[in-house]
């Protein structure tokens, strides 16, 4: 039986048509992929789905019964529910909180949150979600974070899911465990639609997959019968080599000595405890491990945006522990930071001025009064154009742009800087195939232009890929190196997990 | 808590919203058997009848600029600068000092009164400034106290300093005034002074800063989002500090310029001038660019200025204006015209207005 | 020196209570996530439909009433314009205070040719007396033998805490505040909590209101508020955006106020000119906030303008 | 409407009134004043209009469009038009002006009366009246702000006090406004409870708290004394008495001499007991024998054996 079945949907925003005409059909009990680059429409057709928007035209039909999905309360009581590509959590919640939130069963006026607890509690077991029902979100990890809204829609007792590229945030161990229940909820009976960017995972766990490319429906596809390639070039429109030509580093002088540093994170616990690292000019460093092993930290602490404990960062032969960020970028340091919309973009800035964002102080963009937004402006083109950025114009702001696209203006930025150590942080999270392919050859373009390069990445497969060496950090410390060329996904899984490094792989 | 006005408020709206407004107006005086024709007939008369009366426009509305760009300029760092009230009384009260205490030559005087005022308004706001950026006091708070004592320590100065237990003080010297013959006469007699002039260049002055300078980039960057801000190596907290200094130093500057233009000497206080809350108002209706809040200003001076000579022909109570006025306001900031005009349409934007 | 004690408390009491009101008031609409500047406007209303209605009808129950639903209408027009038409909190908020302060004084001057304030509101709250408590030592006349409204504004600390943080109505008007598009995926109607909120923080701002002018005060006029709702506003900040922190921050002032005052009577004028004496609870506010309160953090949402679907 | 006015004030003879920010109808100066233009309209047949300032920066421009209206007689209602008179009088050398409350430190211009009052004599009389009915020889004296004109009542009622018991303390507060009541009554608070049993108040709308507090206190234990007009309708069981000051027959007077060309201009004009300028209220509770000495105070003063403090 068709769960759900969506016939010629339309929806625009203002003159702009982000779903043109499309069909979507998905049967009970299976896991359909939805497959698209960013800005196609996926997400726009999911809040379709769920109710948040209301397409210009088009049917909904959910379990062979024509129905108007007005809002998520509607969606609900049809068994809909949806895990967010944002998530859709109250950071001073509870777990439970968050859970019940909309659907609180008080008694008496009164939320009962014993019962509440252990009801989520009782949820959690079933399907083997394991969360902590009183911890706050705020202090959560995204991977529980994750759990918490699946169990939102369990919760709920939804049987249609939507997850909206939840692996783009995850681990690889979260994103197996993810998997695993992905495929226990359908044996639940449930039927999942599952947004990612990621090919392998569609191979790996889905039964159809159907793919979108600039709002229209492309077609629909048995996994059983297709590959990564056909996938990837029905998404794009074109073919897309996975090989990255990429020659052998030589790697020259060292640009950046880490010595025994440590850094508590920002509730002041140690996350970096006596790490020792090296680069040098004209490699690629990776370093791999499970999120929250002190890599954020280690990289804010390298640009001065933490304050080290102790232990010393020398760059091209400077010390600058502990000084002020901008002294460390113009020692020659670039930084594609971890969340884009936090640190790296000012949203409500158009993009132009967002292109100066580490260079509006100096020539020719400011005299140290005034500046010239003539030259802004020429500057921003140029890099537009270089970097193929997708905007409207330079004078867009940035916040109407894809991840992709504000990902690409943020690249062009600090490549375009030619620092002599570019460190890139999670810099293809939640984007298409296209754009990763583009991030990826420019990184290398820069380690040849005889600079170093610091990927930090939860994605084992970009790490493997893009790297010269590959560093395993683990609760704050370098706990191995492996050679990349050699080094299986398997042996890297052992070292993040805390295991030692066997011999040979090292340095 | 930065405020924008709608972001699709048209000229046209505008114009509408102001004629809605004068109509709730008009409406509340029928109610109780006023004339709505005599009463606004007596307003215009007033805005844009004689000279004199254009001048009294022209002295209402100098103060309301400086304080609505105060106010304008501290939103862009997203700093709500409650306080340009007390900043405006402390700007006075040092101007009178000078204009007092001291003894110089006729420009001179002025210029040093002018500055001491804007000065003193600065420090005033330096505190909120400096507890937010250190100790992450809420900077609402803090001006809202500070508005207080500066009233009480005005108060005091007058009667314990500036005067031997006087209600007032003396005139200022004639050579720290900032009235000019030229402007007098081409107004018959109203009390139009430098101060309109320099609240041109202010206005002048804040649009450069913000839209032109490193320092203005710096400010908006800060107020739009304070962790990109850090990440590209500027100092949130010493952007907080100016943005409160400069903003304050304009406060200041307008209750110099009231006191060396308007009243040339200083009395004792019962309650807060309320320029710096109208300024609030100005600031917001004017989007906090440095045109609309000018724009704002002249509406509102010439409404609040018109009223008085509203109740003194028609003989209704003043205090329709203020109905107006809020009228006026809400419409504007509601969009209202524009969102009546096209309800579905405007769900679409809204869609793509972001959060 | 006890009945110096006690006198502070009075006074205390006397000056917190329409803070506490306003500041709840205050708080409702702001942990739905919209600012409430208008708190001033809204007590004005209160005070001044209280008390006319309390002289027409001679009692200051209905009085109460009457404000408590005129203050409901004018928080309404706030609600319209920013929840409804997205207008800025805080423009919205300045206008509700303008039209308040003029609204008021014109119907005043309409209702008695011309009166710069309504006549003696005779039939006011006179003070109400718990048997038994009211004879305990040194807090008992102060504590139990007050206006009915004080024990209201106690009551309401308690109440307020509890629909905010155990029944679901709280939890989901707080949730809207930190994180509207989440609560709305959740199936609650962020504009339906926003409405809600916004009315109950103009009824409880409007007993503030009532308070000063047919409790403490009797009449109303163009200054009977004076400025209050902005301390209120400050009250609901210093108090962290919390039931209790606000019933703490208003004493807090309440008792600053006290000092001052009382401290005059002490005599205290003979070392400290009035004026400065006059300072006191303001500068103290700041000494408290910058040495032991410190940062406080707004709803998350809160001045953001909402539209579903916007990201 | 105006432009009837305006006709009329070409013809015979027209006055102007401008108040100060109290407004109109303030229940002090301002009204009677204006009782006092009424009565010249009726009684004398003048055109009169009066004028609201909302502000202070309005009293020149206020006074300007009089002048400019070509009204030969403009009054300026209180000691804040210092300023303002001797600017627009300059201005309009062929217009009258009249100043209440101020002498222009001495430098009156030679087209301005200045009319000023003796409220020490007044305040003398109700420190008399208290000092010889309070039972705990303790009062009290509520200023609005220090200023000298308030300063003038506190010294005329300290003395009377005084003279009339020399046991008798007076405990003396300043407020810092004139218009929060909620100040008035805490203050009021405190000196009662502080042992006071009767306070006399020179203190605008704050002394609305006074009257506010009394009544909530035994009726013929504790009294207030009102200032300005007769202020027994806001306690009328406990108020004492009330100083008043004529504005309203000054201002009738010289306007009555200036429409018959008597007005000697250039001068000030000082209303003291002896010509009814100031005084205490007709109607109050001041018990007889006490009110005999009243009497006999006022007689010494008018015969200038006494001579009152006015610092
Ligand atoms: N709220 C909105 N307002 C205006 N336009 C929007 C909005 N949301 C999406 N769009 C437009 O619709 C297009 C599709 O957006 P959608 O979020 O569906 O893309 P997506 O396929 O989910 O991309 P991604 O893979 O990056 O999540 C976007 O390119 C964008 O331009
Ligand atoms: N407020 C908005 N106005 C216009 N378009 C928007 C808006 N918000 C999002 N979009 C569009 O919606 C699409 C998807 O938005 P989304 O937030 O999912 O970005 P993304 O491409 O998925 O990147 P990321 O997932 O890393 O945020 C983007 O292509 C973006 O252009
Ligand atoms: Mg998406
Ligand atoms: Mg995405």
């Amino acid at each position: 039986m068709n769960v759900v079945e969506m016939r010629g949907i339309t929806k625009c925003f203002g003159s702009f048509t982000a779903n043109d005409n499309i069909n979507l059909v998905v049967k009970k009990g299976e896991i359909h992929a939805l497959l698209g680059e960013n800005g196609a429409g996926k997400s726009t057709l999911m809040n379709i789905l769920f109710g948040l928007y209301q397409p210009e035209q088009g049917k909904v039909f959910i379990k062979e019964k024509e129905v108007a999905i007005t809002g998520p309360t509607m969606a609900n009581k049809l068994g809909i529910g949806m895990v967010h590509q944002h998530f859709m959590l109250v950071q001073p919640f509870t777990v439970t909180e968050n859970i019940i939130l909309g659907d609180e069963r008080a008694s008496g006026g009164r939320i009962d949150y014993k019962k509440a607890e252990r009801e989520v509690q009782a949820l959690s077991d079933q399907y083997g979600l394991q969360v902590d029902p009183r911890a706050v979100v705020a202090d959560i990890g995204v991977g529980m974070q994750q759990r918490v809204e699946i169990l939102k829609t369990l919760y709920r007792g939804a049987d249609i899911l939507i997850f909206d590229e939840p692996t783009a945030v995850l681990t690889p161990q979260e994103i197996e465990e993810l998997t695993e229940i992905m495929r226990k909820l359908v044996k639940e009976g449930k039927t999942i639609i599952f947004i990612t960017h990621k090919l392998k995972e569609i191979m790996s766990t889905c039964d159809r997959c159907t793919v979108i490319r600039r709002g229209k429906m492309i077609d629909t596809v048995n996994i059983s019968e297709t590959n990564e390639n056909e996938l990837a070039s029905l998404m794009v429109g074109r073919e897309v080599s996975f090989e990255l030509d990429k020659q052998p580093s030589n790697p020259q002088e060292p640009v950046l000595k880490v010595q025994s540093l440590a850094v508590d994170d920002n509730r002041n616990n140690p996350a970096v405890r006596g790490l020792d690292l090296e680069i040098k000019a004209g490699e690629i460093v990776g370093i791999a491990g499970v999120d929250g092993n002190g890599q954020s930290e280690l990289i804010e602490a390298i640009c001065g945006l933490m304050k080290p404990k102790s232990g010393r960062i020398i760059l091209n032969n400077k010390d600058v522990t502990g000084l002020a960020p901008r002294k460390i970028t113009e020692t020659g340091l670039g930084h594609i930071p971890e969340d884009r919309h936090k640190r790296g973009l000012v949203l409500d800035f158009s993009v132009s001025e967002n292109i100066i964002l580490q260079s509006y102080y100096k020539k020719p963009f400011s005299n140290g009064f005034g500046i010239n937004y003539k030259a802004v402006g020429d500057y921003a083109n140029k890099l537009i154009q270089e970097f193929d950025v997708r905007t409207p114009d330079k004078d867009t702001p940035a916040r109407a742009l894809s991840g992709g696209n504000q990902q690409k203006a943020i690249i062009a930025r600090e490549v375009d800087r030619n620092p002599s150590l570019l460190i890139a942080a999670q810099p293809t999270r939640g984007l298409d195939v296209g754009a990763i392919e583009f991030i990826h050859k420019r990184l290398i373009q820069h380690r040849d232009t005889g600079n170093a390069v610091l990927l930090v990445s939860l994605e084992l497969e970009e790490v493997l890929k893009v790297s010269d060496r590959v560093a395993v950090i683990y609760e704050g410390k370098i706990q191995g190196w492996v050679d990349p060329r050699t080094a299986t996904e398997e042996e890297l899984g052992l070292l993040m997990a805390g295991s030692k490094a066997k011999g040979g792989a090292s340095q | 808590m930065i405020g924008k006005l709608n972001r699709n408020s048209t000229l046209l709206s505008s114009i509408i919203s102001i004629i809605l407004g004068m109509l709730v107006g008009a409406i509340a005086m029928l109610l109780s058997g006023y004339d709505p024709i005599s009463a606004y007939g007596a307003l215009f008369s007033s805005v844009f009848g004689s000279a004199s009366d254009m001048g009294e426009t022209l002295r209402t509305i100098t103060p309301l600029i400086f304080a609505g760009l105060a106010v304008a300029l501290a939103f862009r760092t997203g700093m709500f600068n409650i306080g340009v009230e007390g900043q405006l009384v402390i700007g006075s009260l040092a101007a009178a000092f000078v204009g007092l205490k001291l003894e110089l030559p006729p420009v001179l005087h002025a210029i040093v009164a002018l500055v001491v005022g804007a000065l003193a308004g600065a420090i005033w706001a330096l505190i909120p400034g400096l507890l937010k950026a250190i100790r992450g006091v809420h900077e609402v708070i803090v001006c809202i106290m500070m508005n207080w004592i500066a009233l009480f320590l005005s108060n005091y100065m007058v009667g314990k300093v500036l005067s031997n237990n006087s209600d007032s003080t003396e005139k200022i010297h004639p050579s720290a005034s900032i009235r000019v013959d030229f402007l007098t006469d081409m107004f018959d007699g109203a009390r139009v002074h430098l101060g309109l002039i320099l609240a041109i260049l202010t206005t002048i002055f804040v649009y450069v800063l913000l839209f032109r300078t490193k320092l203005g980039y710096e400010l908006r960057a800060v107020g739009l989002n304070p962790d990109a801000s850090e990440y590209a190596g500027m100092s949130v907290k010493r952007n907080i500090i100016l943005s409160m200094m400069i903003s304050g130093g304009i406060a200041g500057l307008a209750g110099a310029v009231e006191l060396l233009g308007t009243s040339e000497y200083l009395a004792i206080n019962p309650s807060l001038p309320g320029t710096g809350f109208d300024g609030i108002a100005v600031a917001l209706l004017g989007a906090n660019t440095p045109i609309g809040v000018v724009l704002s200003s002249m509406l509102f001076g010439g409404l609040f200025n018109g009223g008085s000579n509203m109740q003194y022909v028609a003989e209704v109570p003043f205090e329709v204006i203020r109905i107006v006025f809020a009228a006026i306001i809400l419409f504007v900031a509601a969009n209202f015209v524009k969102q009546l005009g096209n309800r579905k349409n405007r769900k679409k934007k809204g869609e793509k207005a972001s959060a | 020196m006890l009945s110096t004690m006690t006198n502070l408390l009075e006074t205390t009491i006397l000056y917190s209570t329409p803070l506490i009101l306003a500041a709840l008031g205050g708080l409702f609409s702001e942990r739905s996530g919209v600012i409430n500047i208008g708190l001033e406007g809204l007590m004005t209303i209160g005070a001044f439909t209280s008390a006319v209605v309390a002289i027409n009808t001679g009692s200051p129950w209905i009085g109460l009433l009457a404000g408590i639903v005129a203050g409901i209408l004018l928080a309404l027009i706030h609600a319209v314009a920013t929840v409804t038409f997205n207008a800025d909190q805080t423009v919205s908020g300045v206008a509700i205070n303008f039209l308040a302060a003029g609204l008021a004084v014109y119907l005043v001057k309409a209702l008695y040719d011309g009166a710069g304030q309504t006549p003696v509101v005779e039939s006011k709250f006179t003070d109400l007396a718990i048997p038994v408590l009211k004879d305990i030592p040194l807090i008992g006349d102060p504590l139990f033998n007050t206006s009915p409204i004080t024990y209201i504004a106690l009551i309401l600390v308690f109440v307020s805490y509890f629909v905010l943080y155990r029944t679901p109505f709280g939890m989901r008007l707080r949730a809207v505040g930190e994180h509207p598009h989440a609560t709305e995926t959740a199936g609650v109607s962020v504009v339906k909590m926003r409405y809600v909120a916004v009315l109950i923080s103009g009824a409880l701002a409007a007993i503030g209101g009532a308070t000063l002018s047919t409790s403490i005060g009797s009449e109303f006029s163009a200054t009977t508020v004076a400025g209050q709702g902005f301390i209120a506003i400050a009250a609901l900040i210093f108090g962290k955006w919390k039931p209790f922190g606000v019933l703490g921050a208003a004493a807090f002032f309440g008792f600053s106020v006290a000092l001052s005052l009382t401290g005059q009577v002490w005599g205290l004028t003979e070392y400290v000119p009035s004026e400065i004496l006059t300072m006191l609870p303001y500068v103290l506010t700041i000494l408290a906030l910058a040495g032991f309160v410190g940062r406080a953090n707004a709803p998350a949402a809160i001045g953001k303008l909402y539209e579903r679907g916007s990201r | 409407g105006g432009n009837k006015s305006k006709e009329t004030a070409k013809g015979d003879f027209s006055v102007g009134l401008v108040t100060d920010t109290g407004g109109l109808n303030d229940e002090s100066f301002n009204q009677s004043a204006n009782m006092g233009l009424q009565k010249a309209k009726n009684d004398i047949k003048v055109d009169v209009k009066a004028q609201e300032s909302k502000k202070d920066d309005d009293y020149v421009p206020n006074l300007t469009r009089f002048a400019k209206d070509k009204r030969n007689l403009i009054w300026g209602v209180g000691f804040k038009f210092d300023k303002a008179i001797p600017d627009v009088a300059g201005e309009f050398k062929d217009s009258k002006f009249a100043i209440v409350d101020s002498n222009l430190g001495g430098k009156i211009p030679s087209n301005v009366v200045a009319v000023t009052f003796k409220d020490e004599e007044g305040s003398f009389l109700a420190g008399v009246a208290a000092g010889k009915t309070t039972k705990t020889n303790q009062v009290g004296f509520i200023g609005g702000m220090s200023s000298p004109l308030i300063k003038k009542f506190e010294a005329g009622f300290t003395a009377g006090v005084k003279q009339a018991n020399p046991k008798a303390t007076v405990k003396v507060v300043y407020a810092e406004s004139f218009s929060d009541a909620t100040k008035g009554r805490s203050l009021a608070k405190s000196l009662y409870d502080g042992g006071a049993d009767i306070v006399y108040h020179a203190a605008g709308g704050v002394g609305k708290g006074l009257f506010d507090e009394v009544k909530s206190r035994e009726a013929g234990k504790y009294w207030a004394i009102g200032v300005d007009m007769d202020q027994s309708r806001l306690a009328p069981e406990h108020t004492l008495t009330s100083m008043i000051k004529r504005v309203d027959v000054a201002v009738f007077e010289i306007t009555k001499q200036a429409k018959e060309g008597t007005l000697k201009l250039g001068t000030e004009v000082n209303f003291g007991l002896k010509d009814e300028g100031v005084g205490l209220s007709k109607n109050s509770k001041i018990s007889p024998e006490v009110m005999k000495q009243v009497e006999e105070f006022k007689q010494k003063i008018i015969k200038g054996e006494i001579t009152v403090p006015s610092k």
